[in-house]
């Protein structure tokens, strides 16, 4: 028996992550939504399809026979003038690959939620970030976000971003599978026209269409080693890198746009917490920020100088923000929820040493891995990350990671 | 005699129907010398017209230029490469969005039979499950052909692939190639056809069909397309070679609708030999006794089973329609 | 002939470095891949279009009494002088 | 700060519990995190949720390894699963229950004890030992961290696959009305 409830929509929702993700898809007001379910992501598909149902959202909804369908069938639709999004994650987004490494060269404006999962083998289903980690560079925008609300306001802002004329480039949300996409809290639902005014109307096809009435080949063969081919593949690569720097600019804007039309204020690229006066820092990314952010606070009132750098935007790397960050502090640790297999330590730890390239000082940068496979992170492991840390101040660097969850 | 007048007549009349259309691909195209399937392209996409959006995934098609080289375009109607593996998903896609806004636009797909029954096979049964109103064309010259002619799960038993080569203890092909058409069938779609160029008004009453049905769902149409290069036979021979398949049952011409289920376009009974049909093609010339005689017991068995489906269908049919047969009789 | 196609897109105003599209039709013409070329027999053609129908480039026009071929797009395969009921095709060499 | 374990079997509603207790506390001002233990939901397996009530935003998302509170809604599960596991000293204990307090082992962190036969209030409004509604009712009844009207306001706001929502609202104040709530003095006890 399944009741029919009158539904009127909140201004106050109590709901986790992934009903917070399926809001923020109804008030972008996509023309085509497609699924195929994978845990952790599953409710977030179950919400959009029953929003479309209730006539919530009104979009097409296609229930495709799989991820690589999923993003494929958005591709037409994209193609055809459609704003379009789904959601995948872990062996989901693996299996989406072929289309996904294809999405931005097309520079189709999709949006996509992956509600981070590790990956396989051990045959796992739980969160971890190693599935967005491991695509870092094919070349979508990718965001990731550290509370329930800002799963809901990022996915509007991702719109924003997407379309713009200067990037035109999908765009990936990222929010921690089971803690964010599972964990309820209370937040706060936009108003419908104030977010259509954020948005505007979208104009997703206006530089590459698949349509009768303005006929053209797309994607035809373009290379080869001789003849203009080379070129102009090239030219469309350095235009895709180029897409990837202005959305830099664009993300900034839109947080602050949405700051002052919502009154939430996020860091858009990287956030700096208790910064200012550290004399070392963590780095962290997506949900484990809060926990980290709790430690940093009982570590300041034990007398310890620390800080936290948090990256929102891993793709295009904030380079001049994350070099302002470190310049600020004499050692960092980086906490990732992935292994970056070829370096033996975290996919970010790689970034900040990237980025450690472009500061005044070589400080040393440690590795710790943790939160694999829904290990949980908690206050008590960034204590002993702040505690690793804090070492690297007066003692040598260790090459190997530190695995916070090695005797959970 | 009165036979061949007969088909004269026909081929004027397509003339005289189709044949003032603007063909929608640029005159040039880089197909083989002789390639049948630039024959089916043509004439598909000169029927089907420009309201349109075509689909070429990897093979042959795209590989001629449909899409383009380099900035310019090989097609007159907008045309694109999807991923060799998600045309009908992409199909989907575009198909749903236009009629969203409105506008009924065909979605045309032209397949080769490895990214309409292989590695392409997921998004198809998914797309034709799920009744997306799409017209897609395998265009099967049994292989991969654009990429030197490898095996493929169409490719007929025995025959001389690049990856099933001759040579040593390989004689060919060791397994009989899916029934893509009759997969189709079974998944309830719209309409369903196989065909053939050496029988152009059947081809082009089969477009007729599957274009209407496309409107309403599902619509599969396999046409098998002899290939010169990767068969190894002359190009002046193709649809010799065509026709040949056809009267020795090899390729059996049918059309499936859901109101009337399956039936014959064309008799099975006395086909030539399938010997007849064998020795024009150089991928068969090393075929031993034993590999003959199990295509012979193949190509039986087919058309057996067919004939069977046939039947069935005609029975639906004729339940259906009894009261209005008895007041013609 | 009926013109079906409408005029390919203009992408004069967008960005040539977005995403590879194709905006000018192919000016390709396969005519040099010929090395042997058809002749039509006008005395023996009845126009009976088969050489139309399985023309691979589409290259057959019709002219007044006869059917001809566009050499500017022929390949030269020969299935029109294999196909051809009233044998009033027939393919000749190229020259050197 | 107030922290919550909830217990039961897939199948009998635990985590959709937690998400109507977390609508009831946000209602009445407070902040909540709430986070389900994460598996496959099978039917009968046992299962877990996690709860933090606070008067302050909260921005750890993160398990709970030292409950004030433990909320068992399935009378078999003790026998299974340590529900006790890092309760804190003081804790008080929700659990469904035919039984008296005597006939239960209680270990010595606990101070408060709510017993609710939630499985018989269950059948009798359901026809089925659907215990989750029933059990936030004896919840609200011993911690009076949460108003019964707001947990009846919140079960208006939830949408239920198998079961009416005035039969939920009914099992809600049965649980509320018929839980039997023991102080034990561990002074005494020692």
């Amino acid at each position: 028996m399944y009741e029919v409830v009158e539904k009127t929509r909140p201004k106050v929702l109590v709901c986790d992550g992934n009903e917070a993700a399926a809001w923020g898809v109804v008030l972008s007001r996509p023309d085509m939504v497609a699924v195929y379910p994978i845990t952790p992501q599953s409710s977030l598909a179950e919400y959009v399809a029953q929003f479309v149902a209730d006539g919530v959202l009104d979009a097409e909804l296609v229930e495709a026979e799989g991820e690589h369908s999923v993003l494929s069938v958005l591709h037409g639709a994209a193609l055809a003038g459609a704003r379009t999004y789904t959601a995948s994650c872990g062996q989901g987004l693996a299996f989406m690959f072929e289309p996904y490494f294809r999405t931005p060269n097309l520079r189709l404006p999709i949006v996509m939620s992956i509600v981070n999962r590790d990956g396989i083998s051990p045959q796992c289903v739980w969160g971890g970030q190693q599935d967005a980690m491991t695509v870092r560079e094919v070349g979508w925008v990718q965001l990731f976000c550290e509370t329930v609300q800002e799963v809901l306001d990022t996915i509007v802002m991702a719109y924003r971003i997407a379309e713009d004329r200067s990037v035109m480039l999908p765009v990936n949300v990222n929010h921690d599978g089971n803690y964010l996409s599972n964990g309820i809290v209370r937040i706060e639902l936009p108003d419908q026209e104030e977010v259509d005014d954020f948005l505007g109307t979208p104009d997703v096809n206006w530089h590459v269409a698949l349509d009768p009435d303005r006929p053209m080949g797309v994607d035809p063969l373009t290379g080869g080693s001789s003849g203009p081919g080379p070129s102009l593949f090239v030219r469309y690569r350095q235009g895709h890198c180029e897409g990837m720097q202005n959305a830099l600019q664009v993300i900034v804007d839109a947080h602050a746009e949405w700051a002052q039309r919502f009154g939430r204020s996020y860091a858009p690229l990287v956030e700096e917490y208790r910064l200012d006066d550290a004399d070392y820092a963590i780095v962290t990314i997506g949900s484990m920020a809060g926990a980290g952010k709790d430690a940093v606070d009982a570590a300041r009132e034990r007398g310890e100088r620390v800080g936290l750098i948090k990256i929102k935007t891993l793709r295009p790397f904030p380079v001049d923000a994350f070099v302002c960050a470190l310049d600020k502090v004499r050692a960092v640790g980086v906490v990732d929820r992935a292994v970056c297999f070829g370096w033996n330590s975290g996919p970010v730890h790689q970034e900040t040493r990237a980025a450690l390239y472009h500061c005044g000082a070589r400080i040393p940068c440690l590795s710790l891995i943790g939160g694999l496979a829904g290990a949980d992170l908690t206050q008590a492991h960034f204590d002993r990350a702040i505690a690793e840390t804090a070492r690297l101040l007066s003692g040598p660097c260790p090459r190997q990671p530190v695995w916070l969850n090695a005797q959970d | 005699c009165p036979k061949d007048a007969l088909k004269f007549v026909t081929s004027a009349r397509l003339f005289n129907r189709w044949g003032d259309l603007e063909d929608l691909f640029v005159p040039g195209l880089g197909g083989c010398q002789g390639c049948n399937t630039e024959i089916i392209m043509r004439h598909t996409l000169r029927r089907v017209g420009p309201n349109t959006v075509l689909a070429t995934p990897p093979g042959c098609i795209p590989g001629m230029g449909s899409v383009g080289y380099n900035g310019m375009a090989g097609s007159k109607v907008p045309v694109f490469h999807p991923l060799l593996t998600n045309t009908a998903s992409m199909l989907t896609g575009i198909r749903r969005q236009f009629k969203r806004k409105g506008r009924a636009v065909t979605a045309l797909a032209l397949a080769g039979d490895g990214g309409a029954g292989d590695v392409g096979f997921q998004s198809l049964s998914g797309a034709a499950e799920r009744g997306e109103e799409i017209l897609f064309v395998c265009v099967d010259n049994e292989g991969y052909m654009n990429t030197g002619a490898q095996r493929s799960g169409s490719t007929s038993f025995g025959a001389w692939t690049a990856t099933t080569p001759v040579s040593g203890t390989s004689r060919g092909k060791k397994q009989d190639a899916k029934n893509l058409p009759l997969l189709m069938m079974w998944h309830g779609c719209e309409y369903v056809a196989t065909a053939s160029t050496a029988f152009m008004e059947d081809l082009y009453e089969k477009l007729d069909k599957a274009l209407a049905a496309s409107e309403r769902g599902f619509a599969y149409l396999h046409i098998y397309s002899p290939c010169t290069s990767g068969w190894r036979f002359p190009a002046a021979s193709n649809i010799e070679v065509a026709r040949k398949a056809v009267e020795s049952n090899f390729a059996v011409l049918w059309e499936y609708q859901p109101e009337h289920g399956m039936r014959l376009s064309r008799s099975i009974d006395d086909p030539v030999p399938v010997t007849e049909y064998l020795k024009l093609l150089g991928k068969f010339k090393h075929l031993d006794a034993g590999q003959i005689a199990h295509i012979e017991r193949h190509v039986a068995e087919q058309a057996q089973l067919l004939g069977e489906l046939a039947r069935i269908g005609r029975g639906v049919e004729c339940g259906a329609h009894a009261t209005a047969d008895a007041a013609v009789m | 002939m009926k013109k079906q196609s409408v005029p390919l897109f203009d992408p004069g105003a967008i960005p040539d470095n977005l995403c590879p599209i194709a905006t000018d039709y192919s000016r390709m013409l396969p005519g040099d891949w010929r090395s042997q070329r058809p002749v039509v027999d006008r005395r023996k053609c009845v126009k009976c279009a088969v050489c139309w129908l399985y023309c691979p480039v589409q290259c057959v026009v019709e002219r007044a009494g006869w059917f001809d071929m566009n050499l500017a797009t022929c390949k030269g395969c020969g299935i029109c002088a294999q196909e051809c009921p009233h044998g009033a095709i027939a393919m000749i060499d190229e020259e050197d | 700060m107030f922290e919550v374990r909830l217990h039961g079997r897939g199948g009998q509603g635990t985590v959709l519990a937690a998400g109507i207790l977390a609508k009831a506390v946000v209602a009445e001002g407070r902040h909540v995190v709430a986070i389900p233990q994460f598996g496959f939901e099978r039917r009968g397996a046992p299962v877990a949720a996690y709860l933090r009530i606070s008067e302050r935003p909260m921005r750890a998302m993160t398990n709970i390894y030292a409950p004030n509170c433990v909320v068992c809604i399935d009378s078999s599960l003790p026998r299974v699963v340590d529900i006790f596991a890092g309760l804190s000293a003081g804790g008080v204990l929700v659990q469904a229950s035919r039984r008296t307090l005597g006939e239960l082992k209680i270990p010595p962190a606990i101070a408060t004890v709510a017993l609710c036969d939630a499985v018989a209030i269950a059948r009798e409004v359901f026809g089925r030992p659907i215990t989750n509604t029933v059990m936030l009712g004896a919840f609200a009844r011993v911690t009076g961290l949460v108003s019964l009207e707001a947990l009846d306001q919140a079960l208006v706001e939830t949408s239920f696959r198998d079961a009416g929502l005035v039969q939920n609202r009914r099992a809600l104040a049965l649980g509320h009305a018929r839980t039997v709530v023991h102080r034990i003095d561990r002074k005494e006890a020692a």
